[in-house]
């Protein structure tokens, strides 16, 4: 039998790849497939949790003035299924599902971070952990998954149930983020030979996409959540409009990342419908380029829209109309893909399988649930049906029809990439229509229920006001879903007792149907060779292209055997560029994770002792995550020169280009934090008549300025070692970099003294509260900035294996660009606390 | 050997666009809500009315967007000339994006026109 | 096999509406009537409109209101049943209507106000409660 | 599917029984609808609805109608090789897109321009009632005194002013019946303005989540014509009338030394509480616990003794009363009207 492309007979490289043996060996898994999966498998289940407190919801609401629960647990369940189906499924399992996929269909071998991915698995796992354990005390969090200040404020929620929500948030969202940062270097740096970035499959375009806002916007709701644990902590007053803080302003940090989320669930949704559509009409898209620029644009217009959320909270009409223009605008490349759909399936023959019943329910419900859209972006309509159920039953046709339906439907596309299996149609048929039927009978009455005038959120509703009959048959339908999804998971179960399928069951385009089914862990042992946008359709044979290439993908296929390679590609031209060593697998990432865990758990209940505890397992488990590994053999070292006469580089370590795009996000991260923290001091501002208060003295101004020029000067003596080269000036780069970092270390200790002379704490007053915190920002910039530069000096003065200069190199521009990211934040600080109160 | 245009002018024809669309908004939003009371007054902002402000901001927009809408064009077709097949793809998304991004821009209008300074 | 999982999804589905009818076994309407001049299910629901108007719920669990769920009062489910009320009047639907017309007259300091009920009134809620004797709960 | 059925029935016949007999008490029980035409600026509203539902419709149909014969119609398979895209169906990708861009204009300038017409009443409104969300009831204020809670009374056929604002958490005043909503904040005070067209009692409720009880903060506007308003309004501005019955003057006395006193104010009294409603004329009110139950001596008496069973986590605590003094204060609190 001969096997199926892209896999291997060779023993010793099957078992470099296989995932760590041992009794504990889950534990320290790391690569993409089996994270992948166990993503797939937790945010699942967190799915089912989540739809089974929406039973109970619908069994409360079934008649009025219900007596099945009490309110307080009502609204408890209330909150905790919107932040399960938000924060712990759709973006969880959207990521998993591209965590497994997206190496094979690119055509590569695995994801740059490998124990990052772990890292993010066991995040998410805790976070949610951390969450759900309040159910176990009888304390979930209650304040609804949007948490309003000041409802879930200190005042007015002085139990610990908002906690375990901020606090399990904050780590699940750190999750997405991490997972976010290695999709997008995967999709732009890893990548087989060929696939240039006109020929990404449809579905990493949103994924790179979709990652590439969740990096801006889960940091305005993580520093949103900040503030209010702060508040409710330490006393600070962002929020107490008694102390100059603002209610306001929760809404909107919480929204600047409320509005892009739900297109960051959106996307990558409509990214597997435009996979799924061409497969089973056996035609491309009309328009790749078309689909690309309508998921780059809304992902970009989402930033748009977030006030749209706020129409109700009184805002000037001018402000109002330009959140409502986007509002309206937005459909514009919503539309264009659904016409490129249209108009593909109008060309191509249909071949119904439960995937494209799927794909078709998606389109009729995300349809009606994108016309409402429209409708609540028109403000005065917005004013009526506000916080209704109006809105209720449109955003149900949004995330479950426009995510849930595509997300099924990607399921039974991919399973047999995931278990290798096909799962059955007939099943598939009645999983389809109970899921559609049931979705219908349950949220269309919801509209009339909010033209009725039943506001969201209730507990329950009194008789006679005409919401009981639209209640009750919302509630049978959503037994009526609930059953299709009993029969998804039935047909899963039933599916595993199948033998393996082929490689290719749908006659499908993309490259990870190149390999067999489930792929092989390293994906593909001969990397495909790729030449258009649907190679399988296109191309006869993979192997097949310029004789260099095909030289590089041969030796890659024999070498190396005895530890993993990462492969990185030119982001433009599609060239192979340099093979690095993947990281190995380790207990690190779930001891970081536990770490973390802990110290956000002790933190819940005050104790700070453990938490500080928890910090120093976390900060231990990173440093010993950061180790080097294994060394090369001699063969090795034959080969990488081998290597570098097709250009391509082998580093021992992460690669530099990965390395650039990493500091290049990471930098993109600390600006974004900086400007949520920078709008936060001016939006206050713009609350209070009196900003700074009479009673704010600020002292030290000598000592601030002199910090100002330390640090200036400090960053002209590092820019000045752009002019040395690694060869010659080594001297002169270790020391430019030791005099500023003296420099800066002065220029810190000038600023905290310059601190110690306010007349006011973080709990006078708002203007205290941010003023801290952008002052603890920027000491927290000045100790990265410090710390790279002594890594990198570590590595001047120690590092001189010859193959170790470029990873050398790196290390000294990634110190000089945190070092400009360092002043940029220092200046932007220091102008903001220090000069802007006198030019306003 | 094919000329390919500079990566920083490939990666600036595709993102462009886009981020200034992003700023006029930005800028447009904390304009009004400095400027605009809860009353639905009108204080202005520097000693000129809003109003005045924001259709100049508007403007000035979209002059720029229009300007790098025409840059991405002329990358795209310098790389479609020289460069290997489907590497025009960025300055090619840049142009579409850029036609649609101006045309938000220049959207903002309206709402001006209508509704006047708050 | 597809077959199996197919009997289990049927089963599935007969479990969720079986749910949903119980949820909905306590709303069910009681038409059945023990007092002589009320008739049809049509009194049924004038009485338990004035038993939502007076606030009987407040204070009584009743099955069958919406919202009756009170805890001051006892339970008026299968009241017929009982053999006394307010502790000392035997249960007969004379002394029933004379108590719901003015408690305090029959026992002066009884936490229950008076709430000027017709006599007609009154006759039609004590149907209502009797009405329960009859089922089958 | 019995049951179903008898249910629907059973809720059809209450309804009708309640509008049939019980005129007051179905009128702020009865069902609201954001379409009605009843007021100014929900009749606008209401207007822009029919123009968003038949556009949205039509785009509809038409989509549906397109995707229908695409998918029905004979297609073709791709053949081997080169991949290239379709040209011949682009014009359902253009046609479509700029069909959608003028459909999406249309409607932007059409929502500016009622936003224009919604801006203001053309008759600047000659009342303000200042209304203050707590947690779980509202406060009516006018001219800076308590005058009532969770209902108050408007004149018909002019435009009304409302100030919005909370010192709790952010609530949300609705009144589907007459206009949109409008958020109660804490620190951002807030305006709304509305007009009943015609003489009827209408039910708000709080829109925004506020906690445990959310759920059950109703309201209740009646619209009048202008002189029985105005008689309404000097009533509801004077103190409380004096115990008349002997009972009522003993209930009066438990009223002061039960603690009411300390959460509730009756002007005219020594009872100056801040806390819970203001109760001066509380038996001429239509509803009790925030437009959830009417008022009338059980529903009264069952609020004294155990409000936390009808409005479970609500910041009225249970009274521990004696059986005659709870009748003693029924006859007082049905005296205040």
């Amino acid at each position: 039998m001969s096997l199926p492309y892209g896999s291997s007979n060779d023993d010793t490289f099957i078992e470099t790849w296989k995932s760590a043996a041992g009794p504990f060996a889950w534990l320290r898994a790391v690569n993409n497939s089996p994270i992948g999966k166990r993503f797939l498998v937790t945010g699942f289940a967190f799915f089912l949790i989540g739809g089974i407190q929406a039973l109970f919801m619908r069994l409360q609401l079934a008649k009025p003035e219900n007596n099945l629960m009490s309110p307080e647990l009502y609204n408890q369940l209330m909150s905790m299924h919107g932040s399960t189906m938000l924060f712990l499924f759709v973006v969880p399992i959207l990521e998993g599902l591209a965590t497994l996929l997206a190496p094979s269909m690119l055509g590569t071998r695995d994801l740059p971070f490998p124990r990052l991915t772990a890292f993010a698995y066991w995040a998410y796992l805790f976070g949610g952990v951390l969450m759900y354990s309040s159910f176990l005390l009888g304390v979930a969090p209650n304040g609804g998954w949007f948490a309003y200040v000041p409802l879930t404020g200190p005042e007015f929620s002085p139990g610990i149930n908002m906690d375990f929500w901020l606090l399990g948030l904050e780590l699940a969202e750190a999750s997405g983020i991490i997972s976010a940062f290695e999709l997008i270097i995967a999709v732009l740096a890893m990548r087989a030979p060929g696939m240039t970035l006109g020929r990404i499959p449809v579905f990493l375009w949103a994924m790179l996409v979709a990652s590439s806002m969740i990096l801006f916007a889960f940091m305005t709701v993580l520093i949103a959540s900040l503030y209010l644990e702060l508040d409710r902590k330490l006393g600070t007053a962002f929020f107490s409009p008694e102390l100059g803080g603002s209610t306001l302003l929760w809404q909107h940090l919480f929204w600047f990342f409320g509005h892009p989320e739900v297109y960051i669930q959106f996307l990558p949704a409509a990214g597997i419908v435009s996979m799924i559509i061409p497969v089973f009409c056996r035609q491309p898209l009309v328009s790749y380029t078309a689909v690309v620029l309508a998921l780059v644009s809304t992902g970009v217009m989402s930033f748009g829209l977030w006030a749209h959320h706020m129409f109700t909270t009184g805002m000037p009409d001018i402000t109002a109309s330009f959140f409502s223009t986007m509002s309206i605008v937005v459909a514009i490349p919503t539309g264009l893909q659904f016409f490129v759909w249209i108009a593909t399936i109008w060309r191509g023959k249909v071949i119904w399988k439960t995937p494209m019943l799927f794909v078709m329910g998606f389109m009729v419900n995300f349809l009606i649930g994108g016309l409402t859209g429209v409708m609540l972006g028109v403000a005065p309509f917005d004013w009526q049906v506000h916080d209704s159920y109006f809105v209720v039953a449109h955003f149900h046709y949004v995330l479950i029809g426009g995510v849930v339906f595509p997300l099924i439907a990607g399921f039974y596309y991919w399973m047999p990439k995931i278990t290798g299996k096909l799962m059955g149609e007939r099943l598939g048929r009645w999983n389809f229509w109970l899921m559609f039927v049931g979705f219908n009978v349950a949220f269309f009455p919801m509209h009339l229920a909010g033209f009725r005038g039943m506001p969201r959120r209730v507990y329950t509703y009194i008789e006679g006001i005409g919401l009981a009959n639209y209640n009750l048959i919302s509630t049978l339908g959503a037994f009526i879903f609930a059953t299709g999804i009993l029969v998804f998971v039935l047909n899963f179960l039933a599916s595993l007792r199948q033998p393996n399928t082929d490689p290719n069951p749908w006659g499908a385009y993309s490259l990870e149907w190149a390999t067999s089914s489930p792929p092989p862990p390293y994906a593909f042992l001969t990397l495909p060779i790729v030449k258009g946008r649907y190679p399988l359709w296109e191309q006869e044979q993979l192997d097949k292209g310029d004789e260099e290439t095909v030289d590089m993908v041969k030796t890659l296929a024999s070498w190396p055997l005895s530890w993993q390679a990462g492969v990185v590609t030119d982001v433009f031209t599609g060239r192979l560029r340099e093979v690095f060593w993947l990281a190995n697998p380790s207990y690190m990432p779930i001891t970081l994770a536990t770490g973390l865990a802990i110290s956000l758990g002790a933190m819940i209940f005050d104790s700070y002792w453990l938490s500080a505890l928890g910090l120093v397992i976390a900060l231990i488990a990173y440093l010993v995550w950061m180790n080097p590994r294994q060394r090369p053999t001699e063969n090795d070292k034959t080969i990488e020169e081998k290597f570098k006469r097709f250009g391509v580089a082998v580093y021992r370590y992460s690669s530099p280009t990965i390395a650039r795009w990493s500091l290049f996000l990471t930098m993109g991260i600390a600006l974004t934090t900086l400007g949520t923290f920078l709008f936060t001091y001016f939006f206050l501002s713009t609350n209070t008549p009196v900003w700074p208060p009479e009673s704010a003295k600020l002292g030290g101004w000598t000592a601030a300025v002199l910090a100002q020029l330390f640090t200036v000067s400090g960053l002209v003596i590092v820019a000045w070692t752009q002019r040395y080269s690694m060869a010659g000036g080594r001297t002169k780069l270790i020391r430019h970099f030791a005099i500023a970092s003296v420099l800066d270390f002065v220029a810190g200790g000038l600023q905290i003294w310059a601190y110690s002379q306010l007349s006011f704490s973080w709990t006078s007053h708002a203007y205290g509260s941010i003023f801290y915190l952008l002052a603890a920002f920027q000491l927290f910039m000045l100790i990265t900035a410090l710390v790279m530069a002594s890594i990198a000096l570590f590595r001047l003065n120690f590092n001189h294996d010859p193959a170790e200069q470029e990873r050398v190199q790196v290390t000294v521009e990634n110190a000089r660009r945190s070092n400009y990211v360092m002043l940029a934040c220092w200046l932007a600080i220091f102008f903001t606390l220090y000069l802007s109160p006198h030019l306003m | 050997m094919t000329v390919v245009p500079a990566r920083t002018l490939l990666w600036i024809s595709f993102i462009s666009t886009p981020l200034l669309w992003l700023l006029h908004f930005l800028l447009a939003y904390l304009i009004t809500e400095g400027s605009c009371s809860a009353a639905g007054e009108n204080t202005g902002i520097f000693g000129a009315s809003s109003l005045t402000l924001l259709y100049l901001l508007t403007f000035v927009f979209v002059l720029a967007s229009v300007f790098f809408t025409f840059l991405a064009f002329r990358t795209s077709k310098q790389a479609q000339k020289t460069a290997p097949s489907y590497d025009d793809f960025l300055p090619k998304l840049g142009f579409t994006c850029g036609l649609l991004f101006s045309f938000v821009v220049l959207l903002e209008f309206i709402p001006l026109a209508i509704l006047g300074a708050c | 096999m597809f077959r199996g999982a197919l009997i289990i999804a049927g089963l599935a589905v007969i479990l969720h509406i079986g749910v949903i009818l119980i949820s909905l076994e306590r709303v069910k309407a009681k038409p059945p009537l023990a007092m002589p001049d009320t008739t049809g299910r049509v009194v049924s629901q004038e009485a338990s409109s004035l038993l939502k108007h007076y606030g009987c719920g407040g204070c009584h669990y009743i099955p069958g209101i919406a919202g009756a769920n009170g805890k001051v009062g006892p339970g008026l489910e299968q009241f017929a049943n009982r053999a006394y009320i307010a502790g000392h009047l035997p249960n007969t639907p004379e002394n029933l209507v004379h108590w719901l017309m003015n408690p305090q007259r029959l026992e002066p300091g009884t936490a229950m106000p008076t709430m000027n009920l017709t006599s007609t009134e009154a006759k039609l809620i004590a149907g209502f409660l009797y009405g329960y004797d009859n089922d089958a709960r | 599917m019995a049951t179903i059925m008898m249910r629907v029935r059973q809720i059809a016949g209450i309804a009708l029984y309640l509008g049939l007999a019980n005129a007051q008490e179905a009128s702020w029980r009865s069902p609201v609808n954001v379409l009605s035409r009843k007021g100014l600026v929900a009749d606008q509203i209401s207007t822009i609805w029919w123009f968003l539902f038949s556009t949205a419709s039509l785009v509809f149909l038409v989509v549906i109608t397109l995707l229908l014969i695409a998918l029905f119609k004979k297609g073709q398979a791709v053949p081997k090789g080169p991949v290239q895209e379709n040209s011949s169906v682009r014009p359902i990708l253009y046609l479509g897109t700029g069909l959608t861009i003028i459909v999406l204009l249309i409607t932007a300038v059409y929502t500016f321009i009622s936003m224009r017409t919604l801006a203001a009443p053309s008759q600047k409104p000659a009342l303000t009632f200042e209304i203050v969300g707590k947690q779980w009831w509202w406060d009516v204020r006018y001219e800076g005194e308590s005058i009532s809670a969770n209902e108050l009374h408007i004149p018909s056929g002019e435009p009304v002013h409302f100030s919005l604002h909370s010192d709790n958490v952010i609530h949300s005043f609705w009144l589907p019946d007459l206009a949109g909503k409008r958020d109660l904040i804490p620190g951002h005070p807030n305006s709304l303005w509305l007009q009943a067209d015609e003489p009827g009692t209408y039910r708000g409720s709080c829109a925004e989540f506020c906690g445990v009880q959310h759920g059950k903060m109703n309201f209740t506007v009646i619209a009048e014509p202008r002189a029985a308003f105005e008689t309404w309004l000097e009533h509801a501005r004077a103190e409380a009338n004096a115990a008349v019955s002997e009972e009522a003057r003993v209930g009066q006395a438990i009223f002061m030394q039960q603690g009411c006193a300390g959460c509730h104010s009756i002007r005219g009294t020594a009872a100056q509480g801040e806390i819970g409603p203001e109760l001066t004329h509380l038996s001429s009110r239509l509803t009790l616990a925030a437009a959830n139950i009417p008022n009338t001596t059980g529903h009264l008496a069952a609020w004294i003794v155990d409000s936390q069973s009808i409005k479970p986590g609500n910041r009225m605590p249970s009274q521990k009363l004696s059986g005659e003094d709870l009748q003693f204060l029924l006859s007082y609190l049905m005296e205040l009207n």
